[in-house]
């Protein structure tokens, strides 16, 4: 019952995150005839789960008090890498492996610099993003991005299970697993401790610098897949494919009620998250106001949606009640 | 000793029989009918204490009882939900912290309350900086910081130290000089000899007499009724958060102030000694831990509680850090059961058997937004892995095991860490230590800022596994826990064992303890003691 | 101190590496006759910029400028502030001429007056600076988006639902386009209503996601007004399973082939990617001391697609694609077109930079 | 307790004075500094000239600035996105002037105190996380930017120029800004507000429990944001001569890794400006040193983000072998 409970009121961001979500798809109903259309939900789904892969390692490394900013050069090396080797004849199979691979290898790299040499996550994800947006120059873009995207791409991007669109299956199934990880493996305990008080996970025999590594390598793999996957929508591979998803992947998970400093939010959260900011994404746009205005509302919406939607309190330990729950029993 | 009496009225308000109701009623800190919740959770439920300016009144309870929520409301950090605070005669203004300080209230808080990445000086005149045009006088600020240190005897704290440079014992003095500082006309000392040696205890509790001779009224709020005796001229002891017993300490024996403190009887502090066995399970030799520990040698035996005692900071922090594996030995031979032992992550060391209870468990112990449950096992979760996933009937089952050997409340398994109190906290810590059986238990300062009911539990506990072949290593600022409770103490000295007092060779006492730790300083070469 | 020793070790090592691999930036040795010219682009993330670039270095790596030009390439980012910063550098070393595709119409002026004083030779090109003291070769966005407008105008007939695309709100090309488009609809084609707007970014996938944003939102849709990728307008209309609609866009050979495929009336703004050849053309004549127009539209001819060949008011020159010249059925989809200009036989291949 | 009676000696012995430790964050952040300026001096001998440096450093100046800006927030344990929101508002309203005099920066100074104090609202008494709070606001300005100016235009007051790209005295007007902000830090940093931010940033509640404003310091710190933001945008405004609706997107996140290149602690309470000021030139070193490269677009991408790497990792490394941890 207390665990219910304790559920309960560590989800409440999360629920408020939804909440806002439903409100928004309300308000494109009403709205908008079609907005509740089949068709319509079926691409928001679609678009909700590019910025579900996109935020998914980048959760993993939040979780675990990292940031992850070289995730949109990582997508565009997913996309463009692909169209590459399937252009020089390989085997895609082979090709989405290999992408996936270097991705993680790359993830590595951003892990080892952190944990390591201790440099701090944005600035090592920054310049290893820089690293990588090089090496996509050096590949020759105009012969990349002149390729069309392999089929395989392509394919699992537009497929459909019945009604509903491969991609947002798998991202069900990859949500669930992540979720499972998260909630059921002794990983996913390590990274909330990290994530949380890395002190205090050292001195009970966390290895917190392979988790942070973990999810760095994590992060890498998943945005390099998320790469393939968006290329293969859009049919086109090039250089600033990921850039939209730098900020999306934060605003994801920290409107799904994570805290941008660690330890704190869930995966399924990011997924609500991702969700909502993709609605508003859609909605905005369909009131026809001008470039600035639509600018300001945007901003508007953020605001206001997550101020009514989520308890205050999450922040940093600002509000006056920030440290109540430590007081009650301290009598 | 003199008596300052500002308003002259006379009747000198000091320790004795002058500590009688003679003076006006306006020559009090006077709290009535406290009450304070959180939420469901009510805390006060009518508070009552008259503390006389002049007098030292101590504060007794146990954790939980409602103490810390009194310091809080007098010290403006919350507000009462009915009930009031009267200041000699005058009602203590809402307005929170600034409001109480200028009505002259200084709390000397438990959890510390100085800002790490300030120096000493900047802490100590923390919003009374003199300053020209906003912008503070460097020079003036460390002259007048210097001065204050000097004049309550604590000029061996550098007035130009960050204090997150500074460790625990000193930032405690630290605090106690800061209040004092400003001259208060209450001074609420809340636990504020827990983290000391009993050499800083006593300038810590010959300040607060000498602060009570000036006309201020002392709040002392503590574990230890040593000091009680020592000091108080009267006392107020709380209970679930009202007030149960008044007086004065010589009214009251020891047995009848714990028995209202908890409730119930507390049969012995201290458990009986078992002797312990033969085997050795922890042997260092030539230890050394950077350039200043060691070379050491320690030899724990299964079954043996052997105590690290001297004064603070005197490496005994860094022996249980290495044998715990947070930092690495750099010369000497340790061996484990036996076998050689250099661990290089606390991960190696557990998994060899040796769990640690670090000093500070709010900073290194808890993750304070999370469960009991997933604070106990934290360090045992590999044994819980089942087919690749947390078995977590299995977690739920031996954390309720834990936490019931350990005597955490019932039901509470599920409640983050930070909504208990700071004896419950502990004990977290503890059923952490003790998820599996450990080969040896590294305690640092366990019973620190513990109430008396919650020791005898810690103790029992420990006692408890030892009788089952655990080695026990154990630190404790307490002089009179490591005479005892342990077999054996090494007294420390500058990083290394100046001498060996075994309990069963009658050898064991505080004087003999505090003998070898003072005898040895006193032929110092006038080396720095390693810095922690 | 051992430490300290360390870090200045290590400072050391990384210093002569970074020497090593900087290496001497100034001028090539050897002839200094040649004319030393420095384009500064902003840019590289489109398809465009690379084969612009290409552009340029193939003419000036050409047989008749091969002796006379000594080309260097600067690239920044999209930041104004950086693009001074390397100008600065650029001036630095007193080139003879700079070209610049520049970050912003007013931005560089200050820096490029600097270099213009200092006897250096200004070009400003695609992206125009708009100092008096440059020569700039732009494009005529007011009448590109005339062009447009009106094709659109006629192809509906007049009457119809369109979508506007506002392009990178705040940059010149998508205000221009925008205020043109709105002020001709109104004045001229009352009946065609704008249902829906959206911000392709210049990017496939941002308009690939405005369009199918609008198309859920609306039920009829007769045309698309853009400066971006009609082909993934096209994609967008084929996920939601619906027909594709006239549309306007960028001259690049993906657009082409797709509206090729459906038979579907598209017009192509003309913006070949070949002006970085034409500004080191022109900065040799300027240097020659040959008398040049201060200011010229390089390029005044538009592109309609096989199944758009209609009459319609135009300002300038509205041309059906021609295979082999300014479209490329089985040629890459990158490939801006036309590729070749005037005597200059550059080869799609050798734009592609294979 | 014991009832032995303790000599006082222990207690109130006094140690040695331990001697300072090093600064170690300022040691290495001046050692990344030297080495760029020694790399640029030797690839670009003409640098050596006042005149010179004073064109490197106006260039550089607005991101000196809006770093600035950032580390006022991170002080206290905030973030700000927003910032290049603020900068471009400031650029607009200042080149908004069309001919008129200093009185446009001192409006553009205004706006930028109000924007940061809109931020700083949200934050502190709405409590609101700052990330949501300045992602949101950070599009709001931009479309403020956006209505007051549709696109790159407009003239800037004269003194806007001047400010930016003059000279006073012989001395270019950009060193002085940079001297000016340096000397104001450490005004600030060692005035009672200044102790304040950063016992907020270390710890709010303990700052409470010392009797701080935690508030209004969190407030005040995003407002001290918002101004240094917007005389970023003077600057800009200044160097360009016109104004910029979208210019301010790509600081922010250079004006972070300046923050944490510099060594300001994200977690708050430890670092300053003038940190900041030497990360934020030497990220400009970094541009200066790629734009005097001629090579390919590929080479110098992998230079600017490669130079920074080997930067930071040999500090990292560095530290760790000297047995510190880095912030």
């Amino acid at each position: 019952m207390t665990g219910v409970l304790a559920a309960l009121r560590g989800s409440r961001t999360t629920l408020g995150a939804a909440l806002f979500a439903l409100v928004l798809f309300v308000v494109g109903t009403v709205h908008t005839a079609g907005f509740a259309s089949g068709d319509n939900i079926r691409q928001l789904l679609v678009f909700a789960s590019f910025v579900g892969f996109a935020a998914l390692g980048q959760t993993l490394v939040v979780l675990g008090g990292g940031l992850d900013l070289s995730v949109p050069w990582l997508i565009s090396f997913g996309g463009i890498q692909l169209a590459v080797l399937c252009a020089g004849g390989m085997n895609q199979v082979l090709a989405v492996v290999v992408c996936v691979v270097v991705g993680l290898l790359v993830g590595l790299v951003n892990g080892i610099g952190v944990t390591v040499f201790g440099v701090a996550p944005i600035v090592m994800t920054l310049g290893v993003g820089g690293l990588v947006q090089a090496y996509l120059l050096a590949v020759g873009l105009l012969k990349a991005t002149g390729n069309d995207v392999p089929t395989i791409a392509s394919g699992v991007a537009n497929g459909a299970l019945g009604p509903i669109p491969v991609v947002a299956v798998v991202w069900l199934v990859v949500a669930l697993v992540v979720a499972v990880v998260l909630a059921r493996t002794r990983f996913g305990r390590s990274v909330y401790a990290t994530g949380e008080n890395d002190v205090v996970a050292v001195l009970s025999g966390i290895d917190t610098g392979r988790v942070r590594m973990i999810t760095y390598a994590v992060s890498g793999a998943a945005s390099a897949f998320a790469g393939v996957i968006i290329s293969g929508y859009i049919g086109k591979a090039y250089l600033e494919i990921g850039q939209p998803f730098l900020f999306a992947s934060i605003a994801a998970l920290v409107i799904g009620g994570a805290s941008i400093l660690g330890g704190r939010g869930t995966y399924f959260g990011t997924v609500v998250g991702a969700i909502a900011l993709t609605l508003l994404n859609s909605l905005l746009p369909l009131f026809n106001l001008d470039p600035a205005s639509l600018s300001i509302a945007y901003g508007l919406v953020i605001l206001v949606g997550v101020r009514v939607t989520t308890t205050r309190g999450t922040g940093r330990g600002w509000g006056r009640r920030a440290r109540r729950a430590e007081e009650s029993e301290a009598g | 000793m003199t008596i300052i009496d500002g308003a002259g009225t006379g009747a000198g308000a000091g320790r004795g029989p002058a500590a009688g109701p003679a003076a006006g009623p306006a020559r009090e800190l006077v709290v009535t009918g406290l009450e304070k919740a959180y939420g469901r959770n009510q805390v006060l439920r009518g508070v009552d204490l008259t503390a006389r300016f002049g007098t030292v009144h101590a504060l007794l309870g146990e954790n939980g009882a409602g103490k810390s929520t009194l310091i809080k409301i007098l010290g403006g950090v919350t507000r009462q939900d009915a009930g009031t605070v009267s200041l000699g005669g005058r009602k203590l203004p809402p307005g929170g912290v600034t409001a109480a300080q200028r009505a002259g209230v200084r709390v000397v808080f438990q959890e510390l309350s100085s800002i790490a990445n300030l120096s000493v000086a900047e802490n100590l005149l923390y919003r009374a900086e003199p300053h020209r045009a906003g912008v503070v006088a460097g020079r003036r600020l460390q002259r007048r910081a210097a001065e204050l240190l000097a004049r309550f005897g604590m000029d061996r704290l550098d007035p130009g130290r960050r204090v997150a440079d500074l460790d625990l014992a000193e930032r405690q003095l630290l605090e106690v000089v800061k209040a004092l500082a400003a001259e208060p006309r209450v001074l609420v000392l809340d636990e504020a000899t827990s983290a000391l040696s009993s050499a800083d205890s006593s300038w810590v509790l010959d300040q607060g007499r000498q602060a009570a001779a000036r006309g201020c009224a002392v709040l002392l709020i503590t574990h230890r009724l040593g000091e009680v005796r020592d000091v108080a001229d009267r006392l107020t002891v709380l209970r679930s958060g009202t007030t149960v017993l008044v007086g004065r300490p010589d009214e009251f024996d020891d047995d009848t102030m714990i028995t209202e403190m908890l409730g119930r009887r507390v049969e012995r502090l201290f458990p009986p000694r078992t002797p312990p066995g033969e085997d050795v399970v922890v042997a260092v030799r030539g230890g050394r831990v950077g350039e200043r520990l060691g070379p050491l040698d320690l030899e724990v035996r299964a079954g043996e509680i052997a105590g690290l005692g001297g004064l603070q900071g005197q490496g005994q922090r860094e022996v249980l850090r290495a044998l715990a594996g947070a930092t690495r030995w750099t010369g000497g031979e340790v061996t484990v059961r036996g076998r050689e032992h250099h661990p290089a992550t606390p991960a190696e060391a557990i998994r060899a058997g040796i769990t640690y209870v670090p000093e500070d468990r709010q900073r290194e112990g808890l993750l304070l937004t999370r469960s009991v449950l997933v604070n106990s096992s934290l360090s045992s979760l590999f044994s819980l892995v089942r087919r690749g996933l947390l078995d977590r009937r299995r977690e739920a089952q031996r954390s309720r095991a834990v936490a019931g050997d350990t005597g955490l409340p019932e039901g509470r398994l599920h409640a983050p860490v930070s909504m208990l109190s700071g004896g419950n906290q502990q004990k977290v810590v503890l059923a952490r230590a003790l998820y599996r059986e450990p080969t040896v238990l590294l305690l640092h300062d366990c019973t620190r800022g513990v109430d008396v009911g919650t020791k005898a539990d810690i103790f029992a506990l420990v006692a408890g596994l030892a009788a089952k072949g655990t080695g026990v290593v154990f630190y404790s600022s307490d002089l009179s826990e490591l005479a005892h409770f342990c077999d054996r103490v090494y007294v420390m000295a500058e990083g290394r064992v100046r001498g060996r007092l075994d309990a069963a060779g009658g050898e064991l006492s505080e004087e003999s303890i505090l003998r070898l730790a003072l005898t040895h300083r006193a032929d110092d070469t006038g080396e720095e003691a390693p810095a922690p | 101190m051992s430490t300290k020793k360390a870090l200045v070790a290590l400072m050391g090592a990384a210093l002569a590496a970074l020497a090593g691999c900087a290496g001497p930036p100034q001028q090539a040795a050897g002839a200094t006759e040649k004319y030393t010219i420095v384009l500064s682009n902003n840019y590289m993330g489109n398809e465009w910029r690379p084969q612009m670039v290409n552009g340029a270095t193939l003419v000036a790596g050409s047989p008749e400028y091969r002796d006379i030009v000594d080309l260097q390439i600067r690239n920044v980012d999209t930041q104004p502030n950086l693009q001074i910063a390397s100008l600065q550098t650029i001036i630095r070393q007193k080139p003879d001429a700079i070209l610049v595709d520049a970050a912003s119409p007013t931005a560089l002026n200050p820096t490029l007056e600097q270099a213009c004083a200092q006897g250096i030779k200004v070009i400003a090109f695609d992206q125009i600076a708009q100092t008096p003291c440059a020569h700039t070769m732009p494009q005529d966005y007011a009448a590109e988006a005339a062009d447009m407008v009106n094709w659109l105008g006629t192809v509906l007939q007049g009457k119809g639902n369109i979508l506007m695309d506002t392009g990178l709100p705040g940059i010149p090309i998508s205000t221009t386009f925008v205020d043109v488009w709105t002020k001709t609809l109104a004045e001229k084609y009352p009946d065609i209503k704008v249902v829906g707007t959206y911000s392709s970014q210049y990017a496939p996938g941002p308009e690939l996601q405005g369009v199918s944003q609008q198309l859920a939102a609306n039920t009829r849709i007769d045309g698309i007004l853009s400066g971006g990728y009609i082909s993934s307008q096209i994609a967008a209309f084929e996920k939601a399973g619906r027909t594709p609609v006239p549309a306007t866009g960028l001259d690049i050979n993906g657009n082409m082939q797709e509206c090729e495929r459906l038979k579907l009336p598209c017009f192509y703004i003309g913006a070949p990617a070949f002006v970085g050849g034409m500004a080191v053309e022109q900065a040799v004549k300027i240097l020659r001391g040959e008398t040049v127009p201060k200011d010229q539209v390089y390029w005044d001819t538009n592109y309609l697609s096989t199944a758009a060949d209609i009459d319609f008011p135009h300002q300038q020159k509205a041309e059906v694609i021609k295979e082999g010249e300014s479209y490329f059925a089985t040629g890459s989809p990158s490939l801006v077109t036309p590729v070749t200009y005037g005597p200059n036989a550059l080869t799609a291949a050798a734009v592609l930079g294979s | 307790m014991t009832d032995l009676q303790l000599p006082a000696a222990p207690a109130a012995r006094p140690r040695a004075r331990r001697r300072r430790p090093v600064p170690w964050d300022l040691v290495a952040a001046l050692a990344i500094f030297l080495v760029l300026a020694v790399v640029d001096l030797v690839l670009q001998p003409a640098l050596a000239d006042l005149g010179q440096i004073g064109l490197l450093l106006q260039t550089g100046l607005p991101l000196v600035l809006v770093a600035a800006a950032q580390t006022m927030v991170v002080l206290v344990r905030g973030l700000d996105l927003s910032v290049g929101g603020i900068l471009a508002v400031a650029t607009v309203v200042t080149a908004s002037a069309q001919g008129g005099g200093p009185g446009w920066i001192a409006l553009a100074l205004a706006v930028g105190i109000g924007l940061g104090l809109l931020n700083g609202l949200l934050v502190g008494p709405v409590g609101m996380q700052p990330f949501i709070v300045t992602l949101a606001t950070w599009t709001i300005f931009d479309g403020i930017a956006l209505k007051i100016m549709s696109t790159d235009g407009g003239t800037p007051p004269p003194a806007a120029v001047a400010l930016a790209t003059g000279e006073t005295a012989g001395i270019p007007n950009s060193v002085l800004v940079v001297v000016g902000l340096l000397v104001a830090w450490l005004l600030l940093r060692r005035s009672r507000f200044g102790h304040r931010m950063v016992a907020v940033g270390t710890d709010a509640e303990r700052a409470r429990l010392n009797g701080t404003p935690v508030r209004a310091v969190v407030v005040a710190a995003f407002v001290l944001s918002g101004l240094l933001a917007a005389f970023a945008g003077v600057l800009s405004s200044g160097l360009t001569a016109s104004g910029s609706p979208t210019i301010g997107d790509r600081y922010i996140l250079t004006s972070v890794a300046a923050v944490v290149i510099g060594g300001t602690s994200l977690l708050g309470g430890r670092g300053g400006i003038g940190l900041t000021v030497l990360a934020a030139l030497s990220l400009t070193l970094i541009n200066d040193i790629v734009a005097a490269m001629n090579a390919d677009v590929w080479v110098t991408t992998a230079a600017s983000s490669g130079l920074l790497l080997v930067l930071v990792l040999t500090r990292g490394l560095v530290a760790r072998l000297s047995g510190r941890r880095v912030t």
